[in-house]
């Protein structure tokens, strides 16, 4: 038992650093053109913002439709704290973690006692209150937004950021905190009946949730150079929703390959967006009709399964 | 003094009286059954000690501390837990996670030894899991332990009800028509396995059943409500003969 | 006190198309327990099918709006019968994301067909006009936009009051299963409240051409969402409640332009909607109900 | 008139009816008795088309209704008074009888029906323009009844008629239900109260978990044991 641990943990560890090193080297020597550089960010600014949302709509099953909100929140904190006060990127990070957390606090208390449908139109009307509280701050440029934000975000911090997210996402789950969480999705009364204090874990989960979309907004500020409210309404959350509900409600792997998929799929109709939304939204009806579970549903990839594919046992 | 001790309890929906001058005690280590008609107000009550409802009026002292206005969780942490009429498992989880999500409060590692994956949490979770174990073995769920609950035959469903109820670690266990849906076999094993767990876990059991074999035969002592009151008291054999009873059941002789 | 009555005056016309499209959320959600998220861009289609009746077949501005309302309502049957039917015995969210997914549709395959840009709606179909009555200044569009509002709703009301299918609306709306046991067709009743819905909402669209003088394909999102914030306040699935809530919203957003920062007209919408949701979650003239165990 | 037979019917996982058969002559009263749970509702809502049963059939007037639409039902002459009334709550007391005959055609016919049920229940004729939530729970019982009779049935299905009524009230309903009956409709009635119903009942069933334990003539059954035990264990 424990060495089987051991054995999947150094698995983990070798192929996360032949990955990171393998995509480092690529950067380095120039293999990998700027083109395909920001499709790798958007890759993983997406796979964050889809990991943390899912903690809130997939295993939580509160449907939130304000993730945007949260990664303006952190977007602006970060790039204040760097650009503005001019202090150094982890100091950024951390600030916007923060502050999209703390938001998440301040919006979930309250609303979280809302049950779904309401709940999700009251996370939507507060996503747009943020975007409509920035856009009338003159100290962050109200709707012109901010220009020229420092380009921090490399390959490290992309990665480390990441698989942080995805780590911790997957820790939280697979604990006894995780399993209060999803009972929550399974059946709320009987949850709290069950003696789980229904309301911290949601708020938990929610916070959680801000906090990651919160990076990945500083992530975003300090690649793309330009922040502005308006890149942050609820069409964003829209993109993040679809993520989560194609890759399955319930399924970090799954929001995983789903972030990547429609990252790609984004990229290669970059010429023709109203084709791409056209897609999203047959992707939505069409997946809630023949399989509102999502494509792995609440199932997890894992190197279980694809050890398993490889010996070729069932 | 009384395990529970419920007094002047009143609840209306809407103009429409379902609990009224409800008046109940039950002692250690007991075994109660409530029985009545259809709508006579069972599940209300039991909705109401467990904190689901809030009464408009009365209290219900358990272990000297009144439940009235505490959140349905906290009262849980009390020693009070609970079944359903209509079986509420977490369905898309496994036999097993079932029960480990009712051993929660008793969790003994803290949330950023979770993320940070300490010993603490290992240990942690070997702890829960073979509690958790041990109570599927008494119900002989344990072979299904990886099996999701929505997929177990509805007999084990009912049993792992009581299972998950039973790992909050309560005084008081109240069940909510356990026999609902089961055949007489699987009903007489339900009988015995009620005896077994009050004995084995010092337990104080509550039960609503329509199933009058399984009522008649395993409780001490019957409350029968009527119109959300309680209409008699007693034994069994008490009870099977007393004319109000008979006729709440039966309506008026004709004649 | 003269600017205050103007600003009424303005407020009305605006909350008379809210609460137009208000009705038709609530009345779908009275029925069938989903928030049509699509239902702001029915509002669109319609607008572009009155744009297309003035501007290619040179009809009148009524005719144009029967046009929008019958096609639209044809377009809600559709929506229904495709994308909801399926979902009826499903969870709310799925039904909800699928009605996210409707709204996106409708709003990109406009795109894709007629491109994003704006069209203006032709000055001939309605030459404005401006009257002086007690120091007031009322525009003629602001009188038609009222008027056929409230004559559209008092229409509605004599179908809802009074009609045996209005009537049949509100049964199935109240108990389903005791509904079916009357003799009543459940699907056909359903697909009935799209339609009416629909082609409210179709009629609201041609208002908001004439009321803004111009169309696009994401017309719909900001006044849907704001009709929907109507109907919850107003208690959503209270058919009365969505018109007192769209001239509460109209009203309350001429206020905030007229008399504070525009930049905050919008945010006030989801302010209010905040305050609800968390004050009376059921609304002005709704009821609580709690859960069953 | 009525046909049930051996159907089953499982409500989840849960069997809840098994292989049932009853038989209702034209003309008579037929009751249906057993405990709480027992199945009696479920008997009723499969018979209205609300629920399907997975095998066995179901005939009115020699022809197969398993599989006609619940709403087609009502047309063919069979109509229900539902457990727990049912009454739309926000309607007026007058429309809940008009939902009644919604799909009947003939105006002067609806008419004269609306004026049997008002001269019998003159009270709902005072209320006539009440919210039928606000009535009583005997009223409200009575207008269910009226309503379905605004349907013209040929059967009626009653459910638990006495559920939450006080003792006056149910003989008040029983009575109802007698005159009912000799005006030519054929009623299946599920009841609780077993001795009421065996009181104005040709021919009654017990059912117990699903399953017909007991038959025959209602007076017979009156004072057997068998009930009894049926009801309160044996």
């Amino acid at each position: 038992m424990q060495k089987n641990k051991l054995i999947k943990f150094s698995t983990e560890v070798i192929i996360l650093a032949v990955l990171f090193s393998l995509v480092q080297y690529l950067i380095t020597t120039g293999l990998l053109n700027q083109y395909y550089q920001i499709n790798l960010t958007s890759m993983c600014i997406n796979i964050i913002l889809a990991v943390s949302l899912s903690l809130i709509n997939g295993f939580t099953g509160q449907l939130s439709l304000g993730h945007a909100g949260f990664m303006a929140v952190g977007a602006y904190a970060s790039v204040i704290v760097t650009n503005m006060w001019d202090y150094p990127f982890i100091a950024g990070l951390l600030a916007a973690c923060a502050a999209a957390g703390l938001a998440g606090f301040i919006i979930g208390v309250p609303t979280l006692r809302l049950k779904g449908d309401y709940l999700a139109i009251a996370t939507l009307a507060f996503g747009e209150i943020i975007r409509v509280t920035l856009q009338n701050i003159d100290y962050v440029n109200g709707p012109a937004g901010i220009l020229g934000i420092a380009k921090l975000t490399t390959w490290p911090w992309l990665f480390g950021a990441t698989v942080l997210t995805i780590l911790v996402a997957v820790n939280l789950i697979n604990s006894s905190y995780g399993r209060a969480i999803i009972s929550i999705r399974e059946d709320e009364i009987a949850s709290e009946l069950m003696g789980i204090n229904t309301t911290k874990y949601k708020v938990l989960a929610f916070v959680i949730g801000a906090m990651f979309a919160g990076l990945a907004g500083a992530m975003y500020a300090h690649y793309f150079y330009i922040i502005k409210p308006e890149t942050f309404n609820f069409l964003k959350s829209f993109d993040i929703l679809v993520m989560v509900v194609l890759g399955g409600l319930g399924s970090t792997t799954g929001a995983i390959i789903a972030a990547i998929s429609i990252t790609a799929l984004t990229a290669a109709l970059q010429s023709f967006p109203a084709i791409r939304m056209i897609l999203y939204a047959l992707i939505l009806i069409i997946v809630m009709i023949y399989r509102p579970q999502g494509l792995m549903g609440n199932k997890e990839l894992s190197l279980k399964t694809f050890g398993r594919i490889w010996s070729g046992r069932k | 003094m009384s395990l529970m001790e419920i007094s002047n309890l009143y609840k209306s929906f809407g103009g429409l009286s379902a609990v009224l001058d409800f008046n109940f005690h039950m002692e250690q280590d007991e075994l109660v059954g409530l029985i009545g008609p259809n709508g006579a107000g069972k599940t209300t009550v039991f909705n109401l000690i467990t904190g689901v409802y809030k009464p408009d009026q009365g209290s219900i002292i358990f272990k000297g501390r009144d439940l009235v206005g505490l959140a349905p969780y906290t009262i849980c942490a009390q020693g009070v837990a609970r079944t359903f009429q209509n079986i509420r498992l977490f369905n898309d989880l496994t036999v097993l996670d079932n029960v480990k999500i009712a051993a929660h409060k008793d969790v003994p590692y803290g949330l950023m030894s979770a993320i940070l994956r300490t010993p603490y949490f290992f240990k942690g979770e070997d702890q829960i899991e073979q509690q958790a174990m041990k109570y599927l073995e008494i119900f002989k769920l344990d072979k299904k332990k990886n099996e999701l609950a929505k997929n177990l035959p509805y007999g084990e469903q009912r049993r792992l009800e009581i299972v998950r109820a039973l790992a909050t670690s309560p005084q008081l266990l109240i069940l909510d028509e356990p026999a609902a849906g089961m055949n007489p076999q699987e009903t007489q094993e339900l009988m015995e396995l009620i005896r077994l767990i009050r004995d084995k876990f010092n337990l104080t059991i509550l039960l609503i059943e329509h199933d009058m074999s399984l009522v008649m035969g395993v409780c001490e002592r019957l409350y029968v409500l009527d119109y959300g009151q309680i209409i008699a008291e007693g034994t069994p054999q008490e009870i099977r003969s007393n004319i109000r009873v008979i006729e709440a059941y039966l309506g008026e002789e004709v004649e | 006190m003269l600017e205050l009555t103007q600003q009424i005056v303005n407020g009305l016309s605006l909350g008379a198309i809210y609460a137009l499209i208000a009705l038709g959320y609530t009345m779908v959600y009275g029925i069938i327990k989903l928030i049509n998220f699509a239902h702001g861009d029915i509002m669109m289609v319609g607008a572009f099918v009155g744009y297309f009746s003035l501007t290619m077949l040179g009809t009148n501005i009524l005719i144009a709006m029967l046009t929008a309302m019958a096609a639209c309502a044809i377009l809600g049957v559709l929506i229904e019968k495709i994308a909801y039917r399926p979902l009826r015995n499903s969870t709310r969210i799925a039904a909800l994301i699928t009605a996210i997914g409707v709204s996106l549709f409708l709003e990109y395959i406009t795109i894709f067909i007629l491109g994003p840009s704006q069209k203006v709606f032709p000055d001939s179909a309605f030459p404005i006009k401006a009257y002086d009555i007690a120091g007031l200044s009322i525009l003629n569009k602001d009188l038609f936009v009222f008027v056929s509002a409230v004559v559209l709703m008092l229409i509605l009301q004599y179908i809802i009051k009074w009609t045996k299918t209005g009537k049949a609306m509100r049964a199935v709306s109240l108990d389903q299963e005791a509904a079916v046991l009357m003799g009543i067709s459940v699907d056909k009743t359903i697909s009935i409240t799209f339609a009416i819905g629909s082609a409210l909402a179709a009629a609201a669209g041609v208002m908001v051409g004439v009321y803004y003088n111009t169309v696009n394909p994401l017309m719909g999102i900001i006044p849907g969402l704001k009709a929907f914030v109507a109907a919850v306040l107003g208690g959503i699935g209270i058919i009365p409640g969505a018109m007192v809530g769209g001239f509460v919203m109209g009203l309350l957003e001429t206020m905030v332009s007229g008399y504070g920062n525009s930049l905050y007209r919008d945010a006030v919408a989801f302010g209010v909607l905040i305050l609800i949701l968390l004050i009376k979650p059921s609304g002005i003239f709704g009821k609580d109900t709690g859960e069953k165990v | 008139m009525l046909e049930v037979k051996e159907i089953d019917v499982y409500y989840g996982a849960i069997h809840a009816l098994k292989k049932l058969s009853i038989n209702v002559e034209q003309g008579s009263i037929v009751t249906l008795i057993g405990a709480n749970g027992a199945g009696k509702t479920t008997t009723l809502k499969t018979i209205s088309g609300l629920l399907r049963p997975r095998s066995g059939a179901i005939y009115f007037k020699g022809n197969e209704i398993t599989k006609v639409p619940p709403e087609k039902i009502v047309g063919l002459g069979i109509s229900q008074v539902p457990e727990g009334r049912r009454v739309f709550a926000s309607m007026s007391v007058m429309e809940n009888l008009e939902m009644g005959a919604y799909l009947r055609k003939k105006k002067s016919e609806i008419n004269s029906d609306l004026e049997n049920v008002f001269t019998r229940f003159p009270r709902l004729k005072e209320r006539s323009r009440q919210m039928a939530g606000t009535l009583s729970g005997g009223e409200q019982q009575m207008l269910a009844i009226g309503r379905a009779l605004m349907a013209r049935p040929q059967l009626l299905l009653m459910d638990e008629p006495s559920m939450g009524l006080a003792p006056l009230l149910v003989k008040e309903i029983f009575e109802i239900i007698k005159d009912i009956n000799s005006r030519g409709t054929t009623i299946l009635l599920v009841e609780q109260n077993a001795n009421m119903a065996l009181s104005i009942a040709d021919y009654a069933y017990v059912i117990e978990t699903g399953e017909i334990v007991l038959q025959g003539n209602a007076r017979e059954l009156m004072h057997s044991e068998d009930v009894k035990n049926a009801y309160l264990g044996g």
